[in-house]
């Protein structure tokens, strides 16, 4: 389908409505832009935009667009691969599986990086032998509509890792934000996308309005705030594993683990088990976990990565590095959050630039 | 010579750490003691040198029964230190929070800690072994308290939510929704918990008690007023330290307060009551007069009645609240320190809780002084348990010893309160 | 039946409150386990030895002294609950203090105080099983140590960061995107993020986590506008005895 | 992946604190499995944990033998006969014999580690033939912490079998010391010996390490490692050892894949 010109955004939430989504989008909610369900499109958060630095984030009035800012503090993933689920229940020693929770969700304001994250994510949870189910339903019931980013966050570096600035697959509808007039560009992704926007009120887009879009991506690839060298970066990293920076680097990281439980391509999860004490049912839950805790690889008592170094160079090494060994691919977008919302501040580009 | 000694090793059922000891002989009554061997846990000097904000988080750990009281009476007396009302919909928050506590402590008592007594189990939890419903119902109820206070402060217990000035966040209208609804079950599980403790069988005591309480133009007072007496005096807060005077007494660990120049003074339920019935809400109102309560209730043991209504009233009040509360502009009103004296007092489930801070130049606490309901309470307590036994003493010491301690729980004492008193003395001998 | 008891020390008794406030759980706790020693609760006093004892509060008599001795000999297991019995409580301030001159401000006879000068936890004096942090504690946590020791396994109790549950609970970060002051890097998690939840910053009141950097994140804090007078305040606060040196680093 | 119930068939104490158990499942047949592939067993409500299958049971179902160390191996080890557990697996990469196919055989066990070799030692025994010379060396901190001591007498008159302690008692009256102690007793030929070592991390490093010394090239001396594990299935991510999975791409390693991210301390 050819691509096509909104003037609002309101009857394309109105259908989606239709369709039997839920739509969410970003709001400016507690001092940030986040995603939350929304009620038109009047609840977009039209003149705001953020300031982002590492370990700071402030939201600033920003002229009249619409999506003025860059990514938000939460990611997809908690869509597809929830903070908390429930596995089984177990009455008298038989496991039921428990229902998946998939509900159909539209996300309306997908950036690049969280569909390339979107991307890591699948090769991590549906390439390997042992497929996650859940995952796939989750990710299944799922509405993408990607949105360009025109104004980068100075923490991004998405175009150096190559998920960025435009999106250039895995969403259903993709918009971009034009202005003089004010008005989209809308491009379909899939049929169902397709189908969608054949079915909003809409002008053909000119080609005039094309290399508006084109504009706008290429400007904002010109603006990222940090970027990130990935010549032999992976070979680097193995060599540099006995590295002072290390224990440097632990001198400032909390082991908070903030940066793990933000970043959208963090996989990470443990189980716990409980018993409910009334009916004696047996119940198995996931949750996020990360390598910074030190439960995460403890073994006889203590773990394997006692050390803040040793657990801050695993997050790291992963990322850039051992990813690449186990799934073909980084495990990085660019999406900066671990440097915005780490609030010790460290800056992963800086530290991989240490590394050299 | 006969001698007679009756001990209660340690009283249950009541909030904290206390002890009972009677002695007679020959047949009279010569020593009765309600001892308080709770340690003491030094609030006030501990509050010395902390900056002016924090007594609303630290006081709050006095009691983990009554927080919402230690904050509600810490936050106006720095505020009235600082030259700061908070009124609109941040105090109608305030009141909200402050009935979600008074539901859920009135709410334990009768149905944990006081009901077991009249029906003759040794916890609400054998009770519930054959009045399972009715157990459920006060669980419930406490429930709603509990909820209603974690929507406004966060959490049930020390709630997080309240600052000097008013709030860190304020509620939405929608997070409020659910908590009504629950609200309008509780109003008539309340109003059935009138009509069942008004059936209770109540000992045919009276006492001629002295009540305090606060008192409020418009309110049946929870948050805020001037001090009342039912001898006709009232005063501001702020006078407080001229009237009550806590003075120690030879015999006995514990305080007695004196209320100008008299020793032994009532507040709780039955003060509120008697002072300011006809504030109540219509359906609290009513509720009381349809159980009997009469203008004024001088029979400790039907304090459970008059706590029963005060959990219709705090429901009917707090529905009232949820419906009108518009969110204000700004979560609190910014305070600045200010040097200087404040006073404050709010009604704590067991009664009036004074707070008085100095603060000095720097926005430090130089000075603290807090007088819980139960410190006030323990002189008449001990009077109530003295016209109790002194008629008795035939009877076995059991039988008085259990008659002694339910006598002491129809006030509620928060001993864990009282113990942190400033001039207590602990004496194990 | 297992047998469980709860005591108090020097506390406010929020911590055991916790239990009757299972409102929903109570009675079939009470079904599966024989509540035998509650003062609180229950003037039935059931004799131990106890399976499981759940002490709130510090020790700071001679007599508290004596007791915890007593509850330790009697129970199978020994789970402190709270700031107070896992870390000498607010009331542990005096530790810092010179106690003669708290006492002789606060009491007119001073010399009739039978008071220890230190409030301590209650793993300074006897062994602890398990020791559950907060003040208060959090109801589900109780819950889960109460299910998990009766059932012999152990209680699920992550010791990481509060930001861990910061982030699952999807709060925006109080100290990143407000400015304002936050000890959740060092503090361990259990109250499910409460307070950023409602735009405020963390103090501490389930002491510090399993690694905490203390130093790191109080360069941050200065950075924000704290300085050493109000960083000394909000580590001794209600966990003086394990959180109090933080400030120092 | 939720656990299938497997039924307790027997439970036969080994030691003071080691339990084996004979798994059944308790509907369809239980999955076949390699020698030093893991399930994840679960006890009810309690937790699950990786441990080895250290045999088939005759009537079908898994051997396994589990120390009890910590909260979930010690509800394993005291579940009653006739109760529910539940597995899931097997997991794994396993100990290749073809490869060991006219080759000499050294089987280097320490502690536990004797668990997940009990397969490998069995096919040996029951294709004899197959192989050069097989020599099983056993290493155990007490006498009495040795597992499968009939077994190992019954191993004895067939292999060069033999077992040193750490700590012996009064009627010891074999070697002490470490397990790598053994490695010159038994006469290694390099060229033509292979090794299948599994117990504590550093016995199996040293024993590998005195095994290279000998000339045995690293590709052919394979070890069992031990991780944190949650999932079994390379989702949880806690095993992980620099590239490797533990779950997925061992636990059975070859040393020439190992050594170097073994050295690097806490990776
Ligand atoms: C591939 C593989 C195969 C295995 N095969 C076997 C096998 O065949 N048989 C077998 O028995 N085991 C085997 N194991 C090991 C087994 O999985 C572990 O022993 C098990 O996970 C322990 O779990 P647990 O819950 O019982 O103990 P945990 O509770 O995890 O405790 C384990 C150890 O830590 C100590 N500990 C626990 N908590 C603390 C604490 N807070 N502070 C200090 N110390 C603590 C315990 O005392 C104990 O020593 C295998 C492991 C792997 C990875
Ligand atoms: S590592 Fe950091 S920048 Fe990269 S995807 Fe994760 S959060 Fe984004
Ligand atoms: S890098 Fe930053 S966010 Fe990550 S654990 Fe360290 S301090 Fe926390
Ligand atoms: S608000 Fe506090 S607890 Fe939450 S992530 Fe930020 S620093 Fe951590």
């Amino acid at each position: 389908m050819e691509p096509i010109v909104l003037d609002t955004l309101d009857p394309l939430i109105e259908a989606l409505r239709e369709r039997g989504y839920a739509v969410v989008g970003p709001v400016v909610r507690d001092g940030v832009i986040r995603f939350a369900e929304l009620g038109s499109a009047a609840d977009l958060p039209t003149g705001w935009g953020d300031e982002q630095a590492p370990g700071a984030y402030r939201l600033r009035a920003r002229g009249e667009l619409v999506f003025g800012f860059a990514a938000s503090p939460d990611a997809v993933k908690r869509f597809t691969h929830p903070p908390r689920t429930s596995l089984f229940r177990m009455r008298d020693g038989v496991p039921e599986r428990a229902p998946v929770e998939a509900p159909k969700v539209a996300i309306l304001g997908v950036r690049a990086c969280d569909l390339a994250a979107l991307a890591v994510q699948d090769r991590v949870l549906l390439g390997g032998r042992y497929p996650d189910e859940a995952y796939r339903k989750r990710r299944a019931a799922l509405f993408l509509i990607a949105v360009t980013c025109a104004v980068p966050g100075g923490t991004c570096f998405c175009a150096s890792m190559g998920a960025g600035p435009r999106a250039v697959s895995g969403f259903e509808v993709a918009l971009t934000e034009l202005s003089g007039p004010h008005r989209f560009l809308a491009e379909s992704g899939g049929e169902r996308g397709a189908a969608l926007l054949a079915a909003l009120p809409s002008q053909p887009a000119a080609a005039a309005d094309l290399e508006a879009a084109r504009a706008v991506a290429e400007a904002a690839a010109g603006r990222m705030g940090r970027r990130v060298d990935l010549d032999g970066v992976r070979e680097r990293l193995v060599q540099q594993r006995e590295s002072p920076i290390w224990n440097d680097i632990a001198t400032r990281c909390l082991t908070c683990a903030n940066c793990t439980m933000v970043c959208p391509t963090c996989f990470c999860v443990t189980v716990e088990d409980g018993t409910d004490l009334a009916d004696g049912t047996a119940e198995r839950t996931e949750r996020w976990d990360s390598c910074f805790t030190l439960d995460f690889t403890e073994l006889g008592g203590a773990p394997v990565r006692a050390s803040g170094a040793a657990r801050y160079r695993q997050w790291l090494s992963h990322k850039f590095s051992t990813w690449v060994d186990q799934f073909g691919a980084y495990g990085c977008v660019g999406c900066g959050r671990c440097i915005t919302w780490c609030p010790a501040g460290i800056d992963i580009t800086e530290e991989l630039e240490r590394l050299r | 010579m006969t001698h007679k000694t009756i001990r209660v090793g340690a009283l249950t059922r009541v909030e904290g750490e206390g002890a009972l000891l009677v002695r007679a002989r020959d047949g009279r009554l010569t020593d009765l003691q309600l001892r308080i061997y709770e340690p003491p846990r030094f609030f006030e000097a501990l509050l010395r040198g902390r900056a002016f904000t924090e007594p609303p988080d630290i006081t709050a750990r006095v009691c983990g029964i009554c927080p919402v009281a230690y904050q509600m009476s810490a936050c106006q007396a720095l505020e009235s230190a600082c030259g700061v009302t908070v009124g609109g919909a941040l105090r109608d928050l305030r009141l909200l929070l402050y009935y979600g506590e008074w539901i859920e402590s009135h709410a334990l008592h009768i149905y944990l800690l006081h009901a077991p007594d009249f029906l003759g189990y040794p916890s609400g939890v054998a009770m519930a072994a054959d009045h399972r419903r009715l157990v459920e119902r006060g669980l419930a109820l406490k429930k709603a308290g509990n909820e209603l206070v974690a929507a406004v402060g966060g959490r049930a217990i020390h709630p997080v939510n309240v600052k000097v000035g008013g709030f860190h966040r304020l509620p939405s209208r929608a997070e409020l929704a659910p908590v009504a609804e629950r609200l309008l079950q509780a109003l008539g599980d309340a109003l059935a918990t009138v009509e069942w403790v008004s059936g209770f069988g109540f000992p045919d005591v009276e006492h001629d008690y002295r009540f305090l309480a606060l008192r409020h133009p418009t309110e049946y007072a929870i948050l805020s007023g001037d001090v009342a007496v039912s001898d006709g005096t009232t005063f501001p807060v702020a006078d407080w330290p001229r009237h009550v005077v806590e003075e120690q007494v030879p015999h006995s660990t514990a305080l007695h307060a004196r209320l100008d120049g008299r020793t032994g003074y009532l507040t709780g339920p039955l003060a509120r009551y008697a002072l300011n019935a006809p504030l109540l809400s219509p359906l609290a109102l009513r509720a009381a007069a349809d159980a009997g309560l009469g203008r004024v209730c001088r029979n400790p043991f039907r304090s459970i009645v008059v706590r029963a209504v005060e959990i219709v009233h705090a429901c009917e009040e707090a529905l009232a609240v949820i419906d009108r509360y518009v969110p204000p502009a700004r979560p609190a009103v910014p305070v600045a320190a200010r040097p200087g004296v404040g006073h404050g007092a709010s009604e704590a489930p067991r009664g009036t809780l004074y707070h008085r801070y100095r603060i000095d130049d720097g926005g430090k606490i130089a000075a603290a002084d807090i007088v819980p309901p139960t410190a006030q309470n323990q002189a008449r307590i001990e009077a109530d348990l003295r016209a109790l036994v002194a008629p008795r003493l035939d009877r076995p010491a059991a039988e008085l010893a259990g008659l002694c301690e339910r006598a002491i729980r129809n006030h509620d004492p928060c001993i864990s309160c009282s113990a942190h008193f400033l001039d207590l003395r602990i004496d194990h001998g | 039946m297992k047998k469980l008891a709860v005591f108090k020390l020097a506390s406010c008794d929020g911590c055991q409150l916790t239990l009757l406030d299972c409102e929903d759980e109570l009675l079939s706790v009470a079904a599966n386990v024989e509540i035998a020693y509650f003062l609180e609760a229950s003037s039935a006093r059931g004799e131990g030895p106890y399976d499981l004892s759940l002490v709130e509060g510090s020790i700071t008599t001679p007599e508290d002294l004596e007791r915890i001795r007593r509850i330790r000999r009697l129970s199978r297991h020994l789970v402190t609950i709270g700031a107070c019995a896992t870390a000498g409580g607010v009331q542990a301030l005096r530790n810092l203090a010179d106690v003669g001159e708290f006492a002789s401000i606060v009491y007119a006879r001073p010399g009739y105080i039978q008071t220890l000068d230190r409030s301590t936890p209650v793993s300074a004096h006897v062994s602890v099983d398990f020791e559950l942090r907060g003040c208060p504690i959090d109801r589900r946590q109780l819950l889960e140590v109460i299910a998990a020791l009766l059932a012999g396994r152990r209680p699920v109790v992550p010791t990481h960061s509060v930001c861990i549950e910061c982030k699952a609970r999807g709060n925006p970060c109080v100290l990143i995107a407000h400015g304002t002051p936050c000890l959740g890097p060092v503090t361990q998690a259990g109250c499910g993020a409460l307070c950023p939840a409602f735009n405020r910053g963390c103090f501490g009141c389930f002491g510090p986590m399993q690694s905490p950097n203390a130093a790191a994140l109080n360069a941050r804090l200065r950075a924000a506008g704290m300085d050493d007078e109000e960083l000394a305040r909000v580590y001794r606060t209600f966990n003086v005895t394990s959180f109090g040196g933080s400030c120092d680093a | 992946m939720i656990p299938a119930p497997y039924r307790v068939r027997s439970r036969r104490p080994d030691r003071a604190d080691t339990v084996t158990l004979v798994l059944e499942p308790v509907d369809g047949a239980c999955p076949p499995f390699l020698p030093g592939q893991f399930t994840m067993l679960y006890a009810p409500g309690v937790g699950e944990i990786p441990v080895s299958i250290s045999g088939r049971a005759r009537a079908g179902g898994y051997v396994q033998t589990i120390r009890a160390v910590g909260a979930v191996s010690r509800a394993l080890c005291h579940t009653p006969r006739g109760s529910l557990v539940g597995v899931r697996g097997p997991f794994g990469t396993h100990f290749d014999l073809a490869r060991a196919a006219g080759l000499d055989v050294v089987v280097a066990a320490g502690g536990l580690g004797l668990a997940p070799l009990r397969p490998v030692i069995r096919e040996l025994a029951a294709h004899r033939a197959r192989y050069g010379r097989i020599s099983l060396i056993v290493g155990a901190r007490t006498p009495d912490a040795l597992i499968y001591p009939r077994e190992l007498a019954r191993w004895g008159r067939r292999f060069d079998v033999r077992v040193t302690v750490d700590r012996p008692d009064r009627a010891w009256q074999g070697p002490t010391g470490l397990i790598t102690g053994l490695v010159g007793r038994i006469g290694v030929e390099p060229g033509r010996t292979c090794a299948f070592v599994c117990g504590p991390e550093i016995m199996m490093r040293a024993t590998a390490e005195e095994l290279l010394r000998r000339g045995i090239p690293a590709d052919r001396i394979v070890l069992s490692l031990e991780r944190n594990m949650k999932c079994g299935i390379g989702r949880c991510g806690h095993c992980q050892l620099g590239p490797l999975f533990t779950c997925l791409d061992g636990p059975v390693l070859g040393y020439d894949k190992v050594a170097g991210l073994l050295e690097v301390e806490q990776l």
